[in-house]
């Protein structure tokens, strides 16, 4: 309570209904935490029996009540005010920025920082810090395909775990029936998935917006489906192997399993486990480079600025003489390339697949990696992929909590920043003489 | 196929169609007046079937020994606090974010339904729940080995679903609230213009659909007997077909939807093949949606150019 | 400005029907737009002026009827190009088959504008989070280097069709008098801005025929003003024909050369603005707010 | 790329950096030994079971004086069930905790992944669940299972239903995963070799997760199947028990250990549905003298030592009895100690053959009594 403000009678009145209302809040919410709590948490099933807790809602209902009235009490004080100002003024701010030319050179700087720290990183991280980098890196790589369809293009696509799916099965079992490597696999399965893609999309691509979404999210289920279902085939719920990345016929291993030569035994090292994820993580690490150069060269040609207007207004791109259902699919088609890569370097990474790391949970991450990022930006899909996946190999450390507090998060990131992390920018352009 | 078991497919159908159903309604009326997809509907419907054995297992260590006084209060306190959650979870986690991006309460939607499961098995712990047999009674007709047996509580899901649908369809159609709520799901700035309290209004369509989800809680923790607190995920993404396939946004459409994905996957599993029950029902939409694009009950959509 | 009276009219409207379920919203409407002419289609508010836009534009798939779009070399048919349900017929005729499922799959809207009709709409429809210049480089999709893996590579062609593309929009930028707006996102323009930038990017498509639906609708005098110096600019200097929908009576009767009134989903009076404004049935139409006074205010 | 992001960027990645680098090991009087399983998600009942068994084990060995001085500290690891997690779970297990020994792995989808990981570092890992035989098969040294495999037991239900039961009409149903499909088709390989695949007139999966198994039911019934096996878990067999009954079909059931569960009566609704049921499981560990006293500690703590609560148990005891024998926590050591020697265990000796797996797994049959409990069939 702001002490200069109580002195005067009037603000002294004011502060006596503003308390007495923050109490009422309070005790409200005192109330509906009970109810909401009281039996869940307070009452433990056992068996057909009850235990009672009720040691545990009551504290919880308390910090709810402390908090609400707190909260009642800090939106009038000066600094509350403000506070609330900013947050809701961060709101209200337009979702576009239109960035100069100017901004190369700086922007240059910081692409070589981050080049650099990516490249040196792999060698100082630990095992376990290197499989969460090259995870998110898979991540951010999903997060660019998608980013595509769904901040692109404007198509919600829930089942986008679909083309992932076919890009590590592709992997795998082209390994197991074809004899294929994971270089030969890498632009096969990209075919494949985008393929997949483009059979699935262009019957349903004249949906619109929710339609499309739980069509896409009823593919997703069938691919995972089926492949748990083909038992012959795909292996079912026991999985596949998949084949580890090979540098030029060098093998990771640390004997030669594939007929190969060991990469340690011909650089006359001594072996070490990391070589090989410090491999698939340089080799995902040149994708994901080569992935944003083509994602922000597409965003300025004729297809990306068609893919950009088609999601701000389809009738209008119609009158334009522009066949949506063609450039939707070649978003669609496009992000299902990118999506079957990155299965291609989950599979290689993982050694071994099975349907169950392709649920519906996983298409659900990839579009609120895309959302986070502020449907569009290339670097806010980036930063958002590290973040939800860095995120909850950190909250480890909150042991059972962990998802708890993921999902808690999510919701406070989302009120957060609505918009997601980061405004979509865009180039201006400059013509002799008229720009000013 | 024999008639007895014909018979038996259709009640199997029935009972698990009305059951989506009813959950569909909370999906279809969400997505009706605030067109979103609310995935942490699911988990509502799975807290209320926690709710129900809790309720249960209270009043029977109070020593209550009338079942239908016992089973008519779980229904209500059930209804009760699962509405609340619906009501504070549109409140906390959606009602922040009206106005800015489509996507973004499908989001914050994910995240509540982690933090419900996860709170659930928090304080719950993971391990299969169940209440016990409580309406033993089946039915029985046919001779021999040819019969039909169905469990009263079967029967009671077929009743009460359609009942409640019928009181929410004269609810949303005969009633001031319902006229409001119809108001704003046309169009939500006309209807605040117009005095309508619009927030209160979508609160109370979450209010109705997490009462429905309990009606569909309370049916299933008697039917099945057992539930974990997983049991939303599967549901959920069922029932939301359900009513994508009966026109999202129609409450009709909803318990049609229910019904029809019911049915078409206990013949399914009954006539072909149970593994890939659940892919001939997602293909069924795709179909459906291929040759319907809005549903089949949804309006057609007339494109405002 | 006359017409060559052995020229055909740029567009024929023949017999064009339309029903919604039950409601007929449009009734044997025919009418014709002579080649380099600014038309008008005109009438009270339902009367069904957007149903026709949207017929002709290729939005709706007019029941019945015939639209013809006389291009130099051959008529299409834009009914034809939208794609047509299938007929008993095509089962034993396998190039009307081939025909209509090649339409079916690829035709639709798009098709009518690639044949030459551009359209604005009545409640403006920009690419609202695009710059405006991003906007018109857009339009001109179908005239640009399409080619992914020259866009890819940054080839000499694919940039030099780029620049091209830049500097036809900054033309008509220049010619709407929005070159100050270019960098601007069109959704944060002010509303006059916002109504010019969507002619100039119709025009960016190279149409034949401009459809114009109430592009003075919102406008202060003076903008409508500027617009129909625009509009007759863009006739005589671009070769473009128009065709407008306009409750602006003075802009109607002031700019266009022909006028088509539609009441009821039917062509009560066709012809030049001093007819039709003296037509008993139109008079009748308008109910006492008769065109005369309109045109004074 | 823009640039305000970057701040944020190397946060992240400095962040993550510095916690590798961090990641030191803690004080030398503890041994640090992993947990590692579903704590979350669809499975998470079976990771507490593993938990509470391990924790439970750890406390007993360290009330007695821990293992060579040192005492036992567990640390948990989620895996949800996921191939993905289980990897990163299990590196981070050895890179970030540095523990000597792993117990873990509940799902086979998630051990197959994650013992390769083990293997590459030579940590000992014994998984108290994962009963597919591809987990012991690829000849990875230090992986070990203190279950038995899919085709131990799958065609030992074969004998029984065929010898035993004399079944006319056997129908089979797995849930379509892993374990349970694992010993469905193990039972109908046994079927196959005792030429009774005639028999089987039904072979369907069903959704985990699920509740609803009508359907199903109802095609059961239509074939008039006078046995139903199933492969899977009690989560299901309760719901799938129950829809039997109440829709009037009498077939026996039959199924395997993941269903040999009390909490399966809860599932069902109640004893009078699972009465008559027959199980094949280990031998019992409650009937094993040695661990009567353990179970009564569980019961006085007021846990439940269901499922695989005492396989994590007996897995902590042996690998603490190797570590004892051995003198070392190294894991290549501690692997050739277990394939050499018998641990007393609570379920009883256990000894292993050069695979990891169980030299006697010690199968028996156990049936459902109409009061909830069930017991051992009288061995011939």
């Amino acid at each position: 309570m702001p002490p200069a403000a109580v002195s005067s009678p009037a603000s002294r009145v004011r502060w006596n209904l503003v308390f007495r209302q923050a109490v009422l809040e309070a005790a409200a919410a005192f109330a509906l935490a009970l109810l909401l709590f009281g039996p869940i948490v307070g009452l433990v099933l056992d068996g057909y029996q009850i235990k009672n807790e009720w040691q545990r809602p009551l504290p919880i209902a308390t910090i709810i009540a402390v908090g609400r009235f707190l909260v009642a009490l800090a939106v009038h004080t000066p600094t509350g005010q403000a506070a609330l100002e900013r947050f809701n003024a961060r709101r209200r701010q337009p979702g576009v920025l239109v960035v100069g030319i100017s901004e190369g050179d700086r922007r240059r700087w910081w692409l070589l920082a981050v080049v650099a720290i990516s490249l040196t990183l792999p060698f100082l991280a630990s095992k376990y810090w290197l499989t969460v980098l090259i995870q998110a890196m898979i991540y951010v790589l999903l997060g660019l395909g998608l980013n595509i369809v769904v901040g692109l293009a404007g198509l919600l696509d829930l089942g986008y775990v679909a083309f992932y799916a076919v890009g590590a099965y592709g992997l795998a079992l082209g390994a197991q029936y074809l004899d294929l490597g994971f270089w030969s696999a890498l632009p096969l399965a990209a075919m494949l998935a985008a393929l997949f893609g483009g059979v699935l999309g262009f019957p349903v691509l004249r949906m619109h917006g929710d339609y499309l979404a739980i069509v896409t999210l009823g593919f997703g289920e069938i691919i995972r489906l089926v492949l748990n279902n083909w038992l012959e085939f795909t292996g079912g719920p026991n999985g596949v192997a998949a084949p580890a990345p090979q540098l030029f016929g060098l093998e990771f291993t640390r004997t030669a399993r594939d007929g190969g030569v060991p990469f340690h035994d011909y650089f006359q090292i001594a072996y070490n486990p990391l070589h090989r994820f410090i491999f698939i993580y340089l080799a995902l690490f040149l994708i994901v480079c080569l992935m944003v150069g083509v994602v922000t060269r597409l965003r300025n040609m004729p297809v990306g600025r068609a893919w950009e207007a088609l999601r701000e207004d389809e009738i209008a791109c119609r009158a334009l003489g522009i066949n949506h259902v063609l450039v939707k699919l070649s978003a669609f088609m496009m992000g299902a390339m990118v999506g079957g890569i990155a299965g291609v370097f989950f599979a290689t990474y993982q050694g071994f697949i099975n349907p169950t790391s392709f649920n519906f949970f996983e298409s659900a991450l990839i579009v609120a990696i895309v959302v986070l990022g502020g449907l569009g930006s290339t670097t806010g899909v980036i930063v958002a992929a590290l973040v939800l996946t860095i995120l909850p190999e950190l909250l480890r450390a909150f042991a059972d909590y962990r998802v708890f507090a993921f999902g808690v998060l999510m919701v406070l990131m989302m009120i957060w920043r609505p918009r997601g992390l980061m405004r979509p920018r865009r180039r201006a352009f400059e013509v002799k003489g008229l720009c000013p | 196929m024999d008639w007895h078991i014909l018979v038996q497919q259709l009640v199997n159908g029935l009972t698990l169609g009305s059951i989506y159903g009813l959950i569909a309604i909370g999906y279809t009326m969400v997505y009706g007046i605030i067109g979103m997809i609310n995935f942490a509907h699911g988990d509502v419907y799975m807290l209320s079937a926690y709710v129900t054995a809790i309720c249960l297992a209270t009043l029977f260590s109070f020593g209550v020994n009338s079942l239908p006084f016992a089973l008519l209060a779980t229904l209500v306190m059930t209804m009760v606090i699962t509405a609340t959650y619906g009501w504070t979870i549109e409140r906390i986690a959606y009602r922040p974010l009206r106005g800015s991006t489509r996507l973004a309460p499908l989001i914050s939607a994910i995240g509540v339904s982690l933090v419900l499961q996860n709170g659930v098995q928090l304080s719950q712990g993971a391990k299969t729940q169940g209440v016990p047999s409580l309406i033993p009674t089946t039915l029985r007709f046919g001779e021999g080995d040819n019969f039909v047996q169905i469990t009263l509580v079967q029967v009671m899901i077929i009743l009460v679903s359609l009942s409640s649908m019928a009181a929410l369809t004269w609810l949303i159609q005969r009633t001031s609230l319902g006229r409001q709520c119809r108001a704003t799901q046309q169009d939500r700035r006309m209807a605040a213009i117009l005095g309508i309290n619009t927030d209160r209004i979508i609160s109370t369509v979450f209010v109705i659909g997490a009462a429905m989800a309990a009606i569909a809680g309370v049916l299933v923790t008697l039917n099945y007997g057992s539930f974990d607190f997983y049991i939303g995920f599967v549901t959920g993404i069922k029932a939301f077909t359900a009513a994508v396939l009966g026109g999202i946004g129609s409450l009709p459409g909803a318990m049609l939807g229910g019904l029809i994905l019911g049915l078409s996957e206990a013949l399914f599993s009954g006539m072909v093949n149970t593994d890939y029950k659940d892919v001939f029902a997602f293909s069924l939409l795709v179909l459906v949606l291929i040759f319907r694009p809005t549903g089949l009950l949804g309006k057609p959509e007339v494109e405002k150019v | 400005m006359t017409t060559d009276p052995i020229q055909p009219p740029i567009l024929e409207v023949t017999g064009l029907t339309m029903r919604f379920g039950g409601i007929l919203a449009l009734n044997d409407v025919s009418f014709e737009v002579k080649r380099g002419s600014i038309s008008a289609l005109i009438g009270p508010n339902g009367a069904g002026k957007t149903t026709v836009f949207n017929c002709l534009t290729g939005f709706y798939k007019a029941t019945e009827g015939r639209i013809a779009l006389h291009t130099p070399r051959t008529a299409i048919d834009l009914i034809h190009i939208l794609g047509q349900p299938f007929q008993a017929s095509d089962f034993v005729n396998p190039a009307a088959f081939g025909d209509r499922l090649y339409y079916k799959m690829f035709g639709g809207t798009h098709r009518v504008t690639r044949a030459g009709v551009a359209r604005t709409f009545q409640n403006v429809r920009l690419f609202k989070e695009m710059t405006a210049i991003e906007n018109l480089l857009v339009a001109q999709h179908l005239q640009l280097n399409r080619n992914m893996v020259a866009g890819l590579l940054q080839t000499a062609a694919y940039r030099q069709s780029e620049r091209d593309a830049l500097e036809r929009a900054y033309a008509w930028l220049k010619v709407f008098g929005l070159g100050e707006d270019a960098n601007r996102l069109a959704g944060e323009l002010p509303y006059g801005h916002q109504r010019r930038l969507e002619i100039a990017r119709a025009m960016c498509t190279g149409p034949r025929l401009l459809c114009l639906d109430e592009p003075a609708a919102g406008l202060n005098p003076r903008e409508t003003e500027q617009l129909s110096e625009l509009l007759r600019q863009l006739r005589d200097e671009h070769g473009v024909t128009i065709l407008l929908i306009e409750h602006d009576m003075g802009l109607v009767m002031g700019l266009s050369e022909h006028i088509v009134v539609l009441d009821y989903g039917e062509v009560i009076a066709d012809g030049d603005p001093h007819t039709v404004a003296h037509h008993p049935a139109v008079l009748a139409a308008y109910l006492g707010t008769d065109a005369v006074n309109d045109d004074e205010s | 790329m823009d640039h305000p992001s970057f701040p944020r960027c190397l946060l992240a990645m400095a962040l993550a950096g510095g916690l590798g680098l961090s990641g030191l090991a803690g004080a030398a009087d503890t041994i640090k030994i992993g947990v590692a399983g579903p704590m979350t998600g669809g499975n998470a009942a079976f990771g507490e079971q593993f938990w509470s068994g391990a924790t439970r084990a750890a406390e007993e060995i360290n009330a007695a004086g821990g293992v060579n001085g040192q005492t036992i500290e567990l640390v948990k690891g989620d895996d949800a069930c996921e191939p993905k997690q289980a990897v990163a779970v299990a590196n981070r297990l050895l890179d970030q905790d540095k523990v000597a020994a792993v117990i873990g792995h509940f799902c086979s989808s998630s051990t197959i992944p994650a013992s390769e990981v083990y293997a590459d570092a030579g940590v000992l890992v014994i998984t108290p669940g994962s009963t597919n035989p591809k987990v012991t098969e690829r000849g990875l040294p230090t992986v070990f299972r203190m279950c038995g495999r899919d085709d131990q037991q799958g065609p030992m239900a074969a004998d029984f239903i065929i010898h035993k039961l004399k079944a006319k009409k056997i129908a089979v149903v797995h849930d379509k995963d892993t374990y349970g499909q694992g010993i469905a088709d193990a039972m109908r390989a046994r079927l196959k070799e005792l030429k009774a695949d005639k028999k089987e007139v039904l072979y369907e999966g069903l959704t985990r997760g699920e509740k609803d198994f009508n359907p199903l039911v109802t095609k059961i019934k239509g074939t008039g199947a006078d046995v139903v096996y199933f492969g899977g878990l009690y989560n299901e067999a309760g719901p799938l028990l129950r829809q039997l009954r109440d829709q009037g079909v009498k077939a026996t059931f039959v199924s395997g250990d993941g269903s040999l569960d009390p909490a399966i009566v809860t599932a069902a609704g109640g004893p009078k549905f699972v009465e008559g049921s027959y199980m094949t499981s280990v031998r019992e560990a409650r009937n094993i003298p040695a661990a009567k006293k353990v179970v009564e500690k569980f019961k006085a703590a007021g846990a439940d030592p269901a499922g695989y609560t005492l396989y994590a148990y007996a897995s902590l005891q042996s690998i603490a009895e190797a570590m004892k024998g051995t003198q070392s926590t190294d894991g290549k050591k501690l692997a050739d100690w277990l394939k050499s020697h018998a641990v007393a265990t609570v379920l009883g000796p256990k000894s292993w053959d050069a695979k990891g797996d169980l030299k006697e797994s010690g199968f028996s049959i156990y049936i459902w009594g109409a009061d909830g409990n069930y017991k051992e069939m009288a061995q011939k």
